[in-house]
């Protein structure tokens, strides 16, 4: 038999053969995000929520904001598609219009929550030692502090106001996520690919922000989708302590807490912006768990 | 057990603990205090919305002819809590540590008029100089100005007469430690978990005989819907709706409950203050434009289901020197759009309405002015803050615009315009109201002994103060409604509301 | 062929793992054949589907694989479609595994003696506890685990890979099971103690006369340990001979390469022509390549590799060869 | 910079790398509360030299601080004492600016071809990312030298715009390579680049990493624990036990001809893939490796040592040449 | 482990003194008045004057922390300004309450959320799971302060079974322990299903199965144990979180716990008492970590302090 002769410099080509995967990484766990139908679900349900919000104006058949004490609770009816609160506004609207806030609300605190918390969180897991020790400790007197206790005694330093919640809300959420960024980083920090870029001379900063932070994201989306439910039901609670939302806006949670006293005789003004939050909230949970299982692969690599 | 049907006691409900029953170191939640202890004078609701002065443990007093001195003849018979008899020392060991500064008083309003009380309270002095105990059963009160409405002054729960040795015993328990807490009063403290539940029970021994119940659970239940669900499943005898106003007409149609409704006017009203330093407040057309732009009739149908009437000054109907004849604020956005031109504001003004951010009914009127004012072109904003700093602004006289209720604490036309308007007050509250007439007029109402000439004064003053300068909106004075069990019998509306709710006169009826 | 000797035969197993990006025959018609007391070698790189004929046999496969056809006939039982029942009594009884991974496959949360005892409550129901634990420290001492009393209660971590390894091995023969397969036992080990482990297997099957499926990627272990053996490339079974017999005369190309690219120490090799290597790479389960599914990587090719796919054919003296270039 | 004793071998070749006393050990963390009172004796004072465009292989059991003492070296792990240096600079006193210009000539290939990628970045930016950082290139001139990289390790360079989980084991370790080199380093520390690569792929890259090594004059530290690898591939050998070197020579010599019974039982116990040998009795080394938490008194071997004597238990041999060879046995099997 | 133990709560004194400092901070910097607000409407600007001098209200903020820190290492909380008692007193009298609230919160958490998310990982994607996973998050989903009405109105008005409000005796307690712990159990569940999903992925998982074991044997003697181990750690801090969460649910509920004082605090700017509150539930919360991880070293033999 005879044996190939010398290979050794023979010019040699390996195809990276087109059958291997070709598809990104997003892709992939978009694809197999799209079979989990109450991920779908969800997220078809935010998109649509998204879309009110931003077409609020074009959808709403009323002006949210005015008042006709005349129309005072009127049941639903085909004028009045979900009735009409104390104030003869048309709930409806309200609701069409608090998507906005309430999404807001959801979505803002958690970027900022994820911005501080990523920041921290990378500083801390990359850098150690004393960085480390003060960035957790101060932390953990955040993780420590009750949340929605934390989140009133912000709302009254500061005063009630949507800009505020967003504050506070931030303050209360960004140490978790310290937490999971830094946890994150702790395990990348030893990956051989990070090494190697150190190995090349690349500078921490960089190595963070081009190795460990594209890492954290499939974590980070999770944590995200979350987060977002979260903030929505705290403003609720904080709303129902009178520190939430401020009228005449609409945020759902305020419409709930407000019209929880009229839970008996005027029912429809509390009981649909309160599926409202429950939808969004399911919406968001289920899309996030659909999100961690098709990231799942990737969150373990 | 506790629950409402069982034996003879009466189960009520407050939002909030109140924290204390010393009536010195709190300015509200006098519910307790009423109960388990007395005044020298007391102030009695003879009929629904009116209030007499009557004898409490003071059985007779004369005043000098200068309304300077007053002596208080008190009884013989009264017997504390502790046993101990009461005497006039415990009067003025009552007075002397309400005016003590060890004592960090809140209530000291009340008597800093008696002569000696600044110098007392400013540590000056070891005693009150114009208190004087004649003999046990006579105490001579010499005050530093003549001041109409001492007597009524006397009659507020912060007037409520104290044990020397039971309460210098209980040092900083007293009002707390119920055990400790003496009274004369026909009720008696017998436990209290906080936050959950308070227990009176019927002091045998009361001098005007023991009182017909056993005693009262009142049960701290913040949550008003919680309360009402307590109330129809029969876990309270007593719901009282002015926390929840959006109940009414559903206790009104309820063919259970519109026949157990008790219904009743007090004296205080709802209104709005404005603060004159912040422009354009400053200008009285302004003020009267937005008096005008208030549709109140609405607001209270919509809001409080018809139940009450509107004020159009100062004293609310009940109050002493109410005058009906008062010339009514009409609700007219033309005319109040024209004033707004008037004073250079065509096109309206940008204005501040803040309010205390755990109060959803002040919040529900609010909302509805915030509309109503849009219509005359004015841009409300609402501002919720706490009310901490709500009194602390307020203190200052920075406080922007806002609506409140008062109530009265004695029966006298003092208690309302002085409260509000004097020179003293009109910062502290806020308004920055300063016509140095009316100022002048509001001392010497204070002093005047005629009771006539008085009253003729303070309803000249109400013209000024309410329609010429209108320098607050009032806006109207509700009625307070309760719901009882209807084996509760003799349920009485008090006259000034219910936080001088008195359960002497209560009496349970078992239904067969 | 039903004679007594034979304790495992598989014949045209497959096992097919349903994807949504389509269906990876990872064991495409593989026949197998093991005889009482024999060691088998199954050998093959990465990916090949050894795993999964071994997962096979336990029915062990997960979802989305399964077994799409064949039959695998322990002691004459065929165990595709018997009821779970009858599995779950075979299964760590009379068929056991050891697997890869000795650091991940104990429980870290129960102590190790506890864990190869519960293999044989599991399957002697009347057995008292303390009877167990007392074939379990004989076994110990069997796999030659130091102090088996006090090893009995340590937990998975607090032994070295080596230890762990051991204890794998008493778990799978203490219910002195007939056929012992073994999944890469010894990869995730060092050098000396990979000695250890192979010379311990080796004694134990002439002590307790196993059957041993021999699965691995080193070729040095195939020569060492097994009396037969089986290439498998990409799902089908591409060689199958002695050990002898196939280590002398490779007939495969595959084979030949796999052979002619080990680095090998007792053979001068020419630093200057280079290794000797295989081109190319596995192809890709889920597009397999026409005709011979090696034939992208072989340096005999011709056209008509391209297109049929070969048979297995006996070459004689139980060699058998998937290759255009035998044919009977 | 004072002169440095040269370690054994001929003058012929010149000194690369001098490694003197390095030790590097790690702060043991038990459970979840830190308590450093333990350490990890991973490199426990190692000295030597490799030459200019030699291949030096360290092989040794798993945790006996192979890659430790690689990864120290490059410093990306902080001695704990010792020098090493590279063409006369002292790597271990180097600010991080001169690091950083050092790395230029000093880089790694891993072992794990999946972790030692970042899954987030295309190829050519892998690639790239030495050139991005150390070399002031434009887009079109990274994207021409990375093309020219892809070639030389052999992968089809339209492929620069994949990720890296599109490519199979052995084209990943490819890429390592290509990015390893593209700063024409002059010295490699490949960490068992060919372990995790089945039979067929890891003769491609050991073919790969012959030829570059001639090409370019390559200078390589490799760590492997596959002895039969490291035969064909190393000119000297170093064995490594429990943080120590047992042996360091030609390869040839120290196969054929172990010194320390170390050596000899662990060239014994790589399983020959030749039926035929496997009716010899097989040397087999008892016992377990030592824990370098806790390093057995004296000779760290003497524990599993089957010619073990007192003085082994108490006294601790040192590196001493031995025939042309370094041995670290106060009984060397000559 | 004694030492372990020790060297934890040292570290948690700069936490516990930080949070101090925190809330002093805050609540210093809001212009509000704690004796305005005690005399809400009849205020009087001497008044206010007088009584806050006479409780040292005017000194610098520097002296005023100090002085509560100080006094605080004594064990002297202060006095609260609404409530007129030793602070220490009202913690000591609300924490039983709270804390039975607490735990029986947690438990009815734990009685839905385990099985549910064990349901839920052994049937993954099926409508089992989907319906299990979709109830528990409902709790998550619905704000507490309407479940707690909607309980209220269910059982206590409708049904009439279960009393409305208070805290006299164990039927009070049911209707807020579901609440409470309905609202949580979506987070066990689901920690619950993902960490079993991973255990179920490992090894001896399938070793476990090697051996013959029961598919449900091996969930539950094989999979849970190790799956339990980061829901217990999440389990025991979730009691210390319920201790101060429960905010709302003892409002509605009338329950006289910590977390209707510390909003009351909140509210009333009543420093003492907030600042012991927190300080109270910090603790609370560190210990609660404490236990997680000494629980966690008993369930797991893998992690030893010592
Ligand atoms: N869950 C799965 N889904 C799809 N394909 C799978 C799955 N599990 C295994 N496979 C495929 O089955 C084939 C055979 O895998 P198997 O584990 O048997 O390989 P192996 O020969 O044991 O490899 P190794 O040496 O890496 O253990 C692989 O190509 C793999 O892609
Ligand atoms: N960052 C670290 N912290 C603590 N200990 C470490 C660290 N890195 C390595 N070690 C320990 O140092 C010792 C040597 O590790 P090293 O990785 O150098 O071994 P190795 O010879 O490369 O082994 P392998 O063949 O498994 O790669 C081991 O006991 C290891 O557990
Ligand atoms: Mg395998
Ligand atoms: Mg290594």
């Amino acid at each position: 038999m005879n044996i190939a002769k010398n290979m050794l410099f023979k010019k040699e080509i390996i195809e990276p053969s087109d059958e291997l995967v070709k598809e990104t990484f997003w892709q992939d766990v978009f694809k197999s995000l799209r079979k989990d139908r109450m991920a779908m679900a969800g997220g078809t349900i935010i998109a649509l929520f998204i879309l009110v919000a931003i077409f609020a104006p074009y959808l709403a058949p009323y002006n949210p904001y005015e008042v006709s004490l005349d129309l005072q609770f009127q049941k639903p009816s085909m004028e009045y598609w979900l009735g009409t609160d104390m104030f003869g506004r048309d709930v409806l609207s309200r609701i069409i219009y608090g998507s906005r806030i309430s999404l807001l609300i959801g979505i803002v605190p958690s970027l900022i929550t994820m911005l501080i918390g990523i920041i921290f969180g990378i500083i801390a897991g990359y850098f150690g030692r004393k960085t480390d020790f003060i960035i957790m400790t101060v932390s953990d007197m955040v993780l420590s502090f009750p949340s929605l206790l934390l989140a009133m005694v912000v709302m009254y330093t500061l005063g009630a106001s949507l800009l505020n919640i967003f504050i506070a809300l931030s303050i209360v959420g960004w140490a978790g996520t310290a937490r999971v960024v830094r946890a994150q980083t702790l395990s990348l920090k030893n990956k051989e690919f990070v090494e190697s870029a150190r190995a090349i001379g690349v500078k921490p900063s960089i190595i963070m922000i081009r190795h460990i932070l594209p890492n954290c994201i499939p974590q980070l989306l999770v944590l995200f989708t979350l987060e977002i439910p979260g903030s929505i039901l705290s403003e609720a609670s904080l709303s129902f302590l009178g520190v939430g939302a401020q009228p005449p806006a609409s945020s759902w949670g305020l419409m709930v807490s407000n019209g929880k006293e009229f839970l008996f005789n005027a029912p429809w003004v509390a009981i649909s912006p309160g599926i409202a939050i429950l939808v969004i909230v399911l919406a968001f949970n289920f899309l996030g768990d659909g999100l961690r299982d098709a990231l799942d692969p990737y969150l373990k690599q | 057990g506790n629950s409402a049907s069982s034996d003879k006691m009466i189960t009520t409900s407050e939002i909030s603990d109140p924290g204390t029953t010393d009536v010195q170191k709190t300015t509200s939640e006098y519910t307790i205090p009423l109960n388990i202890y007395d005044r020298l004078v007391e102030a009695i609701t003879v009929s629904p919305g009116k209030s007499e002065l009557v004898p409490g443990l003071a059985e007779s007093w004369e005043v000098s002819p200068d309304g300077l001195k007053y002596t208080f003849h008190i009884r013989k018979d009264v017997k504390f809590h502790n046993g101990e008899i009461l005497k006039a020392d415990d009067v003025l060991y009552t007075f002397d540590r309400m005016l003590d500064p060890a004592t960090k008083a809140l209530n000291t309003d009340f008597l800093d008029m008696i002569a000696g009380a600044k110098d007392r309270m400013d540590g000056k002095a070891n005693s009150v100089s114009g208190i004087k105990v004649i003999d046990d059963n006579t105490i001579e009160i010499t005050l530093a100005k003549a001041f109409a409405p001492f007597l009524a002054n006397l009659a507020t729960p912060a007037g409520s007469i104290y044990n020397r040795k039971a309460t210098t015993e209980a040092g900083e328990q007293f009002g707390i430690d119920p055990q400790k807490t003496i009274g004369t009063g026909p009720f008696k403290m017998k436990s209290w978990a906080l936050n959950d539940t308070v227990v009176l029970v019927s002091n045998p021994d009361y001098f005007q005989g023991a009182p017909k119940i056993d005693g009262v659970n009142i049960k701290i239940v913040p949550d008003a819907e919680t309360n009402r669900i307590m109330f129809e499943t029969g876990k309270l005898d007593i719901f009282n709706l002015s926390n929840s106003a959006s109940q009414i007409p559903q206790f009104r149609d309820n063919e259970k409950w519109k026949n157990s409704i008790v219904s009743g006017p007090i004296v205080g009203l709802y209104y709005y203050a404005l603060n004159e330093d912040i422009k354009p407040l400053d200008d009285v057309r302004i003020r009267k434009a937005l008096q005008m732009s208030i549709d109140r009739q609405t607001l209270l149908d919509k809001l409080y289901y018809g139940e009450g009437q509107l004020v159009h000054g100062i004293s609310p109907p009940g109050l002493l020197g109410y005058n009906p004849e008062l010339p009514k604020i009409e609700y007219n956005p033309e005319k109040a759009k024209q004033l707004l031109t008037e004073a250079g504001y065509p096109n309206g003004f940008d204005m501040e309405i803040v309010q205390t951010t755990d109060s959803p009914n002040t919040l529900k009127i609010n909302e509805a002015v915030q509309a109503m004012l849009q219509k005359v072109g004015v841009r409300v904003k609402i501002t919720q803050i706490d009310e901490s700093t709500y009194f602390a602004t307020r203190q200052v006289g920075k406080l922007p615009s806002n609506q409140n209720e008062w109530s009265a604490d004695y029966n006298d036309p003092d208690n309302f315009f002085y409260t509000f308007f004097s020179q003293k007050n009109s910062k502290v509250r806020s308004y920055n109201y300063n016509n140095l007439e009316v100022n002048a007029k509001l001392e010497k109402a204070r002093t005047m002994v005629d009771q006539t000439e008085r009253i003729k004064l303070y309803q000249e003053m109400e013209k000024t103060i309410a329609q010429e300068d209108a320098a607050w909106i009032p806006l109207f004075a509700l009625n307070q409604l309760f719901v009882v069990q209807p084996r509760v019998k003799n349920f009485q509306v008090a006259w000034n509301g219910w936080s001088s709710m008195s359960y002497y006169g209560l009496e349970i009826v078992e239904a067969k | 062929m039903n004679d007594a000797s034979t304790i495992l035969e598989i014949n045209n197993l497959k096992t097919y793992f349903y994807t949504d990006k389509g269906v990876v025959p990872a064991v495409d018609d593989i026949s197998i054949k093991v005889k009482k007391g024999q060691i088998i070698g199954i050998v093959g790189e990465s990916g090949c589907g050894k795993s999964m004929t071994s997962l096979s046999i336990m029915q062990l496969i997960a979802p989305p694989g399964k077994i799409a056809g064949g039959e695998i006939l322990f002691q004459n039982k065929n165990l595709v479609g018997i009821s779970k029942a009858e599995m779950r009594s075979l299964r760590g009884n009379e068929l056991s595994m050891i697997f890869q991974e000795p650091m991940t496959s104990l429980n870290p949360v129960y102590p190790v003696g506890k864990q190869v005892a519960e293999t044989l409550l599991l399957h002697n129901k009347h057995m008292k506890k303390a009877e167990a634990k007392q074939k379990v420290i004989e076994m110990f001492k069997m796999v030659g685990i130091p102090e088996p009393e006090e090893r009995y209660r340590v937990f998975p971590h607090q032994l070295s890979g080596g230890l762990r390894q051991r204890v794998m091995i008493a778990m799978a023969l203490i219910c002195r099971s007939k056929l012992l397969i073994a999944d890469e036992p010894t990869t995730a080990l060092d050098v000396t103690i990979e000695a250890q482990i192979l010379k311990l297997m080796k004694n134990l099957q002439e002590e307790i006369d196993t059957s041993i499926i021999m699965i691995t990627h080193n070729l040095g272990i195939v020569a060492e340990m097994c009396d037969y053996v089986y290439v498998m490339y990409a799902g089908k079974i591409m060689e199958q001979a002695d050990v002898y017999e196939l280590f002398d005369h490779p007939k495969h190309p595959y084979t030949e390469g796999l052979l002619k690219s080990i680095p090998r120490s007792n053979v001068q090799q020419n630093k200057e022509k280079g290794l000797y290597s295989i081109k190319g790479m596995v192809p890709n389960m889920l597009n397999l390549p026409k005709g011979c599914r090696f034939h992208p990587r072989c340096i005999y090719a011709e056209d008509a590799c391209r297109e049929v796919e070969p048979d297995l054919v006996d070459v004689g003296e139980g060699h058998l060869v998937r290759c255009i270039k035998y044919k009977n | 910079m004072h002169k440095i004793q040269e370690l054994g071998g001929d003058d012929v070749n010149r000194v690369l790398m001098k490694v003197r006393n390095v030790k590097t050990y790690f702060p043991v963390e038990k459970g979840m509360f830190r308590k450093k009172s333990a350490m990890v004796h991973a490199v426990d004072d190692i000295s030597f030299d490799i030459y200019e465009g030699e291949t030096l292989a360290i092989v040794g059991e798993s945790g006996c601080g192979k890659s430790t003492l690689g990864r120290t070296l490059l410093r990306l792990l902080d001695a704990t004492e010792g020098e090493a240096y590279f063409e006369d600079q002292n790597i271990f006193e180097l600010t991080s600016k001169e690091l950083r210009q050092l790395r230029k000539q000093m880089q790694i290939i891993f072992q794990d071809p999946f972790a030692s990628l970042n899954p987030r970045m295309k190829v050519t930016d892998i690639i790239g990312e030495p050139l991005v950082t150390h070399e002031s290139m434009n887009k079109k001139e990274k994207d021409e030298r990375v093309a020219e990289l892809m070639e030389v390790v052999g992968l089809r360079k339209t492929y620069g715009n994949r990720y890296p989980h599109m490519f199979s084991g052995g084209q990943r370790q490819r890429i390592g390579i290509a990015r390893a080199l593209a700063l024409n380093p002059k010295f490699v520390v490949c960490d068992e680049p060919v372990s995790a690569l089945d039979v067929s792929i890891q003769s491609q890259i050991i073919n790969l990493l012959q030829k570059l090594q001639e090409q370019k004059q390559l200078t390589y530290l490799f760590i492997s624990h596959d002895l039969n690898v490291v035969r064909y591939f190393s000119d000297r050998i170093g064995v490594m036990f429990v943080g120590k070197i047992m042996e360091l020579g030609p390869t040839n010599e120290v196969y054929d001809h172990p010194l320390h019974p170390y050596t000899k039982f662990l060239v014994a116990a790589a399983p020959v893939p030749d039926p035929h040998e496997r009716s010899k009795e097989k040397l087999i080394l008892e016992g377990e490796i030592p824990s370098p938490i806790n390093p057995p008194s004296g000779c760290r071997f003497h524990t599993r040592c089957p010619y073990v004597q007192d003085r082994c238990k108490s006294q601790e041999p040192e590196l001493k040449q031995i025939e042309g060879r370094m041995v670290a046995c106060h009984y060397p099997l000559v | 482990m004694g030492h372990y133990i020790i060297r934890r709560l040292v570290i948690s004194i700069p936490v516990t003194f930080g949070i101090a400092l925190i809330t002093f901070i805050l609540l210093n910097v809001i212009p509000g008045d704690p004796v305005a607000l005690m005399m809400k409407d009849h205020i009087s600007a001497d008044v206010v004057a007088r009584v806050r001098a006479q409780m040292q209200l005017d000194d610098p903020a520097y002296i005023r922390f100090f002085r509560f820190i100080w006094n605080a290492l004594h064990g002297d909380f202060g006095v609260s300004y609404k409530l007129n008692r030793s602070v220490s007193s009202l913690l000591m009298d609300a924490f039983p309450n709270t804390l039975i609230l607490a735990i029986s919160g947690a438990l009815v958490s734990w009685i839905i959320g385990i099985p549910a998310g064990v349901l839920s990982a052994v049937k993954k994607r099926s409508f089992l799971d989907n319906s299990i996973m979709g109830f528990s998050l409902l709790g998550v989903s619905i704000p507490v302060f309407w479940a707690g009405l909607l309980f209220q109105y269910i059982f206590a008005f409708w049904l009439g079974i279960l009393p409305v409000s208070g805290f006299d005796g164990p039927e009070y307690l049911i209707m807020p322990a579901i609440v409470l712990g309905w609202s949580s159990a979506g987070t066990i569940s689901r920690l619950t299903r993902s960490s079993l999903l991973e255990v179920m992925r490992n090894d001896y998982i399938r070793t476990a199965r090697a051996k013959g074991n029961l598919e449900l044997k091996v969930v539950i003697n094989h999979a849970l144990k190790n799956a339990m181990l980061p829901v217990v750690t999440v389990m025991a801090l979730q009691v210390a979180g319920l201790l101060s969460g429960a905010v709302i649910t003892e409002t509605v509920f009338g329950i006289p716990g910590i977390g209707r004082i510390a909003v009351n605090a909140i509210q009333n700017r009543d420093m003492p008492l907030l600042q012991g509150a927190v300080m109270f539930t910090t603790v609370l919360v560190i210990l609660g970590n404490l236990v997680a991880d000494v629980l966690y070293s008993l369930l797991d033999p893998r992690i030893k302090y010592d």
